[in-house]
């Protein structure tokens, strides 16, 4: 056994699961409430990734205050996302929310097909090619950084979905509307920061994992397919869920591509979460009454 | 008729459930004979759901046994009781939303009646005298049920009490044996309550045999013929209407002022 | 009596569509939309009468293809025996998914089916031998009529897939209209109360699972016949994706609105050519528009007009 | 000027992963198409008008589209097949019927299986691998070598060549990964090979934003050897993306942007003109195509009869942009394979 | 203090209210009765902003509300206790309680109304931790009641309170809006114990197929031999 090998494998793990952590979030947090899984978060990702880009280039400020504009940007676009296509059919079946979903993602995404162009561009972080080197593993900073920022925002999303009266009242609106309602709920407004915070966060996670790799307007459909295998497994509507979830798929991955094969990475991480389903149904955060 | 002992329709013993350290129902034994109408009371959180639960199949007990005509079936599916001939309705109103009034009394004839997918597809003789007979016993049961007017109407757009009413319905349809009733009065005004009573008789007299759980006295009182009494899980009292409402115990701890309108 | 006559009038407008033109692109359309109204319609039956979310569709979709274009290929059985046995394989999958995943429901049960579905995928793309993997499979033979010889024609063939669409709908039709049908609504609307009623909820959603995959494979295979090359790609999310919105913008849990999205599907892409670099925006667009607007799919814009008592109340949203 | 155009089908990936490099593919289509329609067109006058399909990388849309550019909108003539796995669906539903100019594919069955109207212009996997597969036992001079190679027919092909090529000159080859189309992380299979420590690590990528991917990870994961880049890969926009990570890579090539020929510095010129994107390799095949069809055309008198244009294409060597090609029987195109190598950030030919 | 002007309710192209007209007074308890349908509970919905009339006016102390969302509503004091509980099955009861104070403009102190929603049903007090969805009917009911108690209202609407509820617990309940009523909560409550609702209130209407068709004080309500044979059973 390379043990060298092993650890540098389950470092990468844990830090792509970090990536996962990062992108599910928020994913979980729009579910918690509208009982939805929204196809478009990916490209509020997506968008993140390249309003940090055009920020540094269009307006030349550095990475790290890209990275914020481009948070807060995407964020104050849940407002008008929420507005337009979620808010009015809050009280239609699940499935049409999904499609309103799809429509959103593939209006997003060609959109910027157009806007943006298909060349893939690459997000120029100073942190990418700078090889931090632990023991013997070998980390870019910029991993690091997503791996810091990660632990952060859960701490902080958790903490405020926990303790607060604004997470108590996005738990009554998701398992009650009407009663929310009559209990004095801003029904309106939790829909609303709920989307804020989710574009935020899927903002967050583009532009800090997009230097990872190249951006391109379809980036997102990889990362909302990753955020909806985490938010499952993990347990739905669960922050701690999407942490543990994320890990566990990161690490199970990069196991499964370090030690069988690269091509079937993608289906032994799927062949560990329907194990894991159909041990807990409902995931491993997850409640069992819904 | 006459047996020594006749065997009891379902018959419970010694029925046990715990959530978490919490006993729910505690050693409840109970036997209903075919025919019988009889009442569970008791204050709230008593176990008389729970009891239902297990009876039907939908909540497992952690022990004790059941049999239905003899045949244990503690460990049967819900689904399979259903076929033997247990129907129940639920505390909390369950009816098949989407489905129109009618249309949830049809489905309910599930056990009985209807012809597969391949009968229908050629339009059988079968499958059209199965949905003509289908379509007869939805419309007795919606005016049985005082729900002709509502036949066309979505159960989730029906009030509250007119869904109750749908789930006496849909229980009926089925063409049970033995018919559970989790709070049928519950949201009925005490004129309704009175119309109830009668449908329970009738039910009664078709041969159906009734568990019953109520707060409504006056549908309790005037329609068992024995009444069992739950608190804390375990059984305080059995016996004819007046006997339990002259019970100290029960009046204490569940019928309050009530006892004056017994 | 019209409401009697309609559904005839309308099969036999759609058996009699490609002699409309002679244009060989536009029957190439027609038996494209054909193939999806197929795949959609049994998507349906999981979508709309099951109520749960498929995302493992288009795998067998892709297994009854497979299936029939190597069983033709490699061991020479003829065309119509080997669709059979593309339902078969595909149902058989379906059968053991649905047995350990159909006890989970809601979002759940998605993500399982999205996993079998993916490791289907993968399996396909990586095992070469048999599927010649991600360059898929070419020069698939063409369904052959006895007496008539290959159907190379996309009209001719057009014939055929019509009428597995018209019977498959017929049989959707007929199956509402049974105990087995009203079992799978009741399971549907209400589980707990379903099992009350005698209805074995795991059965009947196994039942509804396994025919639906049956005749995704059938679709599959009949596809194969028809582009005669295949590909993973078959089994990929954008099928999927597209299958899911052909069911809900058409209508879930209708016979007539499968088969509307797959028109709308297919044709609106045709049409929106004349956008060019726009069109997909248009789509999306659109699409997003008819799901705000129309959310309960399209066939319910003909409801009103049946002057049909308005079933679909909903209580006035909340300010 | 009512002469009704020439119409010749561009049927090029325009969404999924290979969208940038379809639209490299069409531009350089483009560019020619305006250079010969402003020197008057051909065949007395006609213009070329470019009908465009997406076929999204998919062999199913491929053969979508060659139906309806024959069909429906009835092209003269049809250029397409830019990924391998399209091309040899494609020819299926064109053979024999219409012209068709398979591209930037490499897979050897296309021509070796095609028909009398196909033709392909880029060298196929053989050829490439054998001319590389010398170079880099000459120059490069591995002791070893991994592969990370894309997980479909070119990359498998790939994969069996050089095992053969460069183990006949004693390379040892130390292992492989493949990847799939739409992955975008690859760490976990660098670190992998970069646990076997090999020479160098052999990247077959065919579309650029995965390629500048696995170059710059490659470094990330602190690999510190040589990198080989795989046939046709090259292009600047490679380069800005991958950064420094390929400086100094070699790759092989019928494109050398260093070569004088006339043809290419107009076309480079006009290209540069109309669009914002550097040329690049890929785009001078789909110009390559347009020329090749239109003298052709003019040649055979006609733009619809594909048995004389067929004929007028193999009757001679054509003068392009990418210098002298000429077809053989099985429609095959011979031409020049630059060893080409990234210095300076700029892409130069190695005499 | 709440006064409605001819309230029209449509659900699609049924009419569920036709020109409803009540009022309400300060420190009064009204008591509403109809049958299955009538359009009780969308009366009361209607006064809490979750349906808006399609014609009319509602105006609480003066102002109209007619417009306002349900959380406004419930900021000026207005508060139902909803028909069916709508409580959310994987909260707590402490949760549930905590949740329907967020709103509450009052001088008591929260611990204060905690302890009395507490010792009014003292179950809850034991089943702090646990999750509604787990609760028994009745002590559903309590929950809900519970809940709507916090928020401190001023105006209370009750939509069936003794749904479920065993008998004692009836009367408790009954015991309770004696007490709410006396400590100067004005009170709407609808009630298919006819006898119960009439016995606590000072007026009551009669609604039938969604248009008022009696009002009356209770006592003349009470003897009156229409609402006797219709709603009584006697
Ligand atoms: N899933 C569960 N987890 C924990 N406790 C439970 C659960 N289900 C029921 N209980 C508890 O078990 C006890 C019995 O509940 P049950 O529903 O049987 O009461 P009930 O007699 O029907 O009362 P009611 O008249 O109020 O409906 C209650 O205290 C209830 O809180
Ligand atoms: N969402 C809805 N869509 C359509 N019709 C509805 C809807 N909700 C209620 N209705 C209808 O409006 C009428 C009034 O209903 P409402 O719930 O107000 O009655 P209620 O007086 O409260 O009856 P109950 O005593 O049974 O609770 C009923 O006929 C009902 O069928
Ligand atoms: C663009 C090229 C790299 C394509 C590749 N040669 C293929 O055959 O698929
Ligand atoms: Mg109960
Ligand atoms: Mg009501």
């Amino acid at each position: 056994m390379d043990w060298t090998l092993l650890g540098q494998q389950l470092a990468n793990g844990v830090v792509n699961g970090m990536n996962y952590v990062l992108i599910s979030t928020g994913l979980t947090l729009v579910f918690g409430v509208l009982r939805v899984i929204n196809f478009a978060h990916g490209e509020f990702y997506m968008l993140g990734a390249f309003l940090t880009y055009f920020a540094m280039s269009a307006l030349g400020i550095g990475y790290l205050p890209a990275v914020l504009l481009a948070t807060v940007a995407v964020g104050a676009l849940g407002i008008l996302v929420n507005r337009l296509f979620f808010w009015p059919l809050r009280k239609e079946h699940e499935f049409t929310v999904l499609l309103s979903s799809l429509g959103l993602a593939l209006l997003v995404t060609h959109g910027a097909e157009l806007g943006f162009g298909h060349d893939p561009k690459y997000l120029n972080s100073p942190f990418t090619d700078d090889i931090l080197e632990v023991g013997t593993i070998v980390l870019t900073q910029q991993r690091v950084l997503i791996f810091a920022a990660a632990v952060l925002v859960l701490a902080a999303t958790y903490a405020a979905i926990r303790w607060t009266t604004f997470g108590r009242m996005m738990r009554a609106t998701a398992q009650n509307p009407e009663g929310a309602a009559l209990t004095g709920v801003d029904i309106r407004f939790v829909h609303t920061i709920t989307f804020v915070l989710a574009c935020g966060l899927a903002g967050l996670a583009g532009a800090l994992v997009g230097p990872v790799a190249m951006i391109f307007p379809t980036v997102g459909s990889w990362a909302v397919l990753k955020g909806f295998i985490v938010v499952i497994l993990g347990g739905l509507g669960s922050v701690p869920g999407a942490l543990v979830g994320g890990l566990t798929l990161g690490v199970v991955e990069a196991l499964a591509g370090g030690y069988v094969s690269l091509g079937f990475m993608e289906a032994i991480g799927y062949a560990i979460i329907i194990l894991v389903l159909l041990w807990r149904p409902q995931g491993l955060f997850g409640s069992v009454a819904r | 008729m006459t047996g020594a002992a006749p065997l009891p329709l379902i018959e419970a013993v010694d029925l046990t459930r715990a959530f978490g350290g919490l006993v729910a129902v505690n050693k409840v034994s109970l036997a209903v004979h075919t025919g019988e109408i009889v009442g569970l009371i008791g204050p709230n959180g008593a176990g008389k759901t729970t009891m239902f639960n297990m009876l039907a199949g939908s909540l497992a007990p952690s022990a004790g046994t059941i049999a239905f005509e003899g045949r244990d079936v503690t460990r049967a599916p819900a689904h399979e009781r259903a076929r033997l001939g247990i129907a129940r309705t639920f505390q909390i109103t369950s009816v098949f939303p989407m489905l129109t009034t009618r249309d949830n009394i049809r489905t309910a004839t599930y056990r009985t009646r209807g012809a597969g997918w391949l009968a229908s597809t050629f339009r059988t003789a079968a499958w059209r005298r199965d949905e003509a007979a289908i379509d007869a016993v939805a419309d007795e049961v919606l005016a049985f049920c005082d729900l002709a007017a509502q036949a066309d109407i979505r159960a989730d757009a029906l009030s509250y009490g007119e869904q109750r009413r749908l789930e006496v319905a849909i229980a009926l349809a089925a063409a049970p044996r033995l018919l559970l009733l989790d709070e049928p009065a519950a949201g009925l005004n005490p004129e309704e309550g009175q119309r109830l009573v009668g449908i329970i008789r009738k039910v009664r007299d078709r041969g159906v045999t009734v568990l019953l759980v109520e707060h409504h006295m006056r549908v309790v009182m005037g329609v068992c013929d024995r009444i069992v009494v739950l608190d804390h899980g375990a059984r305080i009292a059995e016996g004819t209407p007046q006997e339990v409402a002259g019970n100290a115990d029960v009046v204490r701890v569940y019928l309050g002022r009530e006892q004056a309108h017994a | 009596m019209i409401r009697k006559a309609l559904p005839f009038a309308a099969a036999l407008v759609l058996a009699l569509l490609p002699l409309g033109t002679q244009s060989t692109y536009l029957h190439h359309v027609m038996v494209l939309w054909m193939l999806y109204a197929l795949l959609a319609l049994s998507l349906n039956v999981i979508i709309g009468y099951l109520g749960e979310l498929s995302f493992g569709h288009a795998a067998f979709f892709g297994l009854g293809a497979y299936a029939s274009a190597i069983l033709t290929m490699q061991t020479g059985v003829p065309v119509w025996l080997a669709l059979i046995a593309a339902g078969l394989v595909a149902g058989l999958f379906g059968f053991v998914i649905g047995y350990v995943s159909l006890r989970i429901v809601g979002p759940q049960f998605a993500i399982l089916t999205l996993g079998f579905g993916s490791i289907i995928y993968t399996v396909t793309n990586y095992w070469d031998d048999l599927t010649r993997g991600p360059m898929g499979i070419n020069n698939i033979p063409p369904v052959t009529v006895p007496g008539v010889g290959p159907l190379g024609e996309a009209r001719d063939y057009y014939f055929v897939v019509v009428a597995c669409v018209l019977a498959f709908a017929y049989a959707c039709h007929a199956l509402m209209r049974s105990r087995t049908g009203r079992a799978f609504l009741a399971v549907r609307e209400n589980a707990p109360l379903a099992a009350s009623l005698g209805i074995d909820v795991f059965r009947t959603k196994l039942l509804g699972f396994v025919a639906a995959t049956v005749v995704a494979g059938i679709a599959g295979g009949l596809y194969a016949h028809y582009l005669r090359v295949i590909t993973p790609e078959l089994m990929s999310l954008q099928y999927m994706a597209a299958l899911i919105i052909m069911v809900v913008v058409g209508g879930r849990g209708t016979v007539v609105g499968p088969i509307l999205g797959a028109l709308i599907y297919v044709v609106l892409l045709e049409v929106l050519r004349a956008f060019g670099p726009l069109r997909l925006i248009v789509f999306a667009a659109l699409l997003t528009g008819s799901v705000i607007f129309v959310p309960h799919g399209l066939v319910s814009l003909w409801r009103p007009w049946r002057r049909r008592a308005d079933p679909a109340i909903r209580p006035e949203p909340a300010p | 000027q009512d002469k009704p155009p020439v119409k010749i089908a561009a049927i090029v990936p325009q969404s999924g992963a290979g969208a940038f490099d379809g639209q490299l593919a069409l531009e350089g289509m483009q560019a020619e198409a305006a250079l010969v329609n402003a020197a008057g067109g051909i065949l007395g006058g006609r213009k070329i008008e470019l009908v465009v399909y997406d076929d999204k990388g998919t062999p199913e849309e491929g053969v979508s589209a060659a139906r309806r550019a024959m069909e429906q909108d009835k092209v003269d003539m049809i250029v397409g097949g830019w990924f391998s796995a399209v091309a040899l669906s494609m020819k299926e539903v064109t053979r024999d019927k219409i012209i068709s100019v398979m591209t930037s594919s490499q897979h050897p069955d296309v021509t070796a299986k095609g028909h009398k109207f196909l033709f392909r212009l880029n060298a196929t996997s053989n050829m490439m691998s054998s001319k590389y597969g010398q170079e880099i036992c000459a120059r490069i001079k591995p002791k070893s070598v991994a592969f990370i190679t894309i997980n479909d027919d070119f990359g498998r092909l790939e994969v069996d060549n050089y095992t053969k090529l460069l183990g006949a000159c004693n390379v040892e080859i130390k292992g492989n990964e493949f990847y799939n189309r739409n992955d975008t992380d690859f760490t976990v299979a660098l670190t992998k090979l970069k646990s076997l420590n090999p020479d160098a690590i052999y990247v077959s990528a065919i579309n650029t934003s995965q390629g500048a991917t696995i170059y710059r990870q490659a470094r990330q994961a602190g690999f510190r050897g040589t990198l080989i880049a795989s046939a046709g890969n090259m292009n600047p926009k490679l380069i800005e993306l991958a950064g420094p990570a390929l400086e100094g890579v070699y790759s092989i090539s019928l494109y050398a942007p260093d070569s004088d020929n006339a043809k290419l510095k107009a076309w480079t010129e006009q290209y540069g003109k109309t669009f914002k994107n550097q040329p690049a390799f890929i785009g001078t095949l789909g110009a390559q195509a347009v020329q090749v069809l239109a003298a052709a055309a003019d040649k055979a008198g006609t733009a619809n009869d594909p048995d004389k244009i067929a004929a007028a294409l193999r009757s001679q060597t054509w003068p392009t942009l990418l210098g002298e090609i000429k077809f053989e029987e099985n429609g095959q195109a011979l031409q020049n394979l630059y060893l080409i190598r990234v210095e300076g950030g700029k892409i130069v030919s190695i005499k | 203090m709440l006064e409605l002007v001819g309230i029209d309710v449509r659900y699609g192209h049924k009419r569920a209210l036709e020109g409803v007209s009540m009022r309400v007074n300060q420190g009064e308890i009204v008591t509403l009765i109809g049958s299955n349908g009538a359009g009780k509970t969308t009366a009361l919905k209607t006064m809490s902003g979750l349906i808006r009339p399609a014609a009319g006016e509602i105006r609480f102390e003066g102002e109209r509300i007619d417009r306002l969302p349900p959380h406004r509503i419930i900021e000026r004091g207005l508060v139902q206790v909803p028909e069916g509980r709508l409580l959310f099955p994987d909260m707590t009861v402490m949760e549930h309680l905590d949740l329907g104070a967020h709103r509450a403009r009052s001088d008591q102190p929260f611990s204060a109304r905690l302890d009395g929603i507490l010792s009014l049903f003292p179950i809850l007090a034991e089943r702090r931790a646990q999750k509604a969805g787990t609760l028994s009917g009745g002590q559903q009911q309590m929950l809900a009641i519970g809940r709507a108690l916090m928020a401190a209202p001023r105006f209370l609407m009750l939509d069936e309170p003794s749904l479920g509820l065993a008998p004692v617990m009836v009367d408790l309940l009954a015991d309770a809006i004696r007490t709410m009523h006396a400590s100067g909560i004005t009170i709407l409550v609808v009630e298919q114990r006819v006898d119960l609702a009439l016995s606590l209130a000072d007026r009551g209407y009669v609604l039938e197929t969604g248009r008022i068709v009696i009002e009356d004080s209770a006592d003349r309500l009470l003897s009156d031999s229409r609402i006797k044979s219709a709603y009584l059973g006697i």
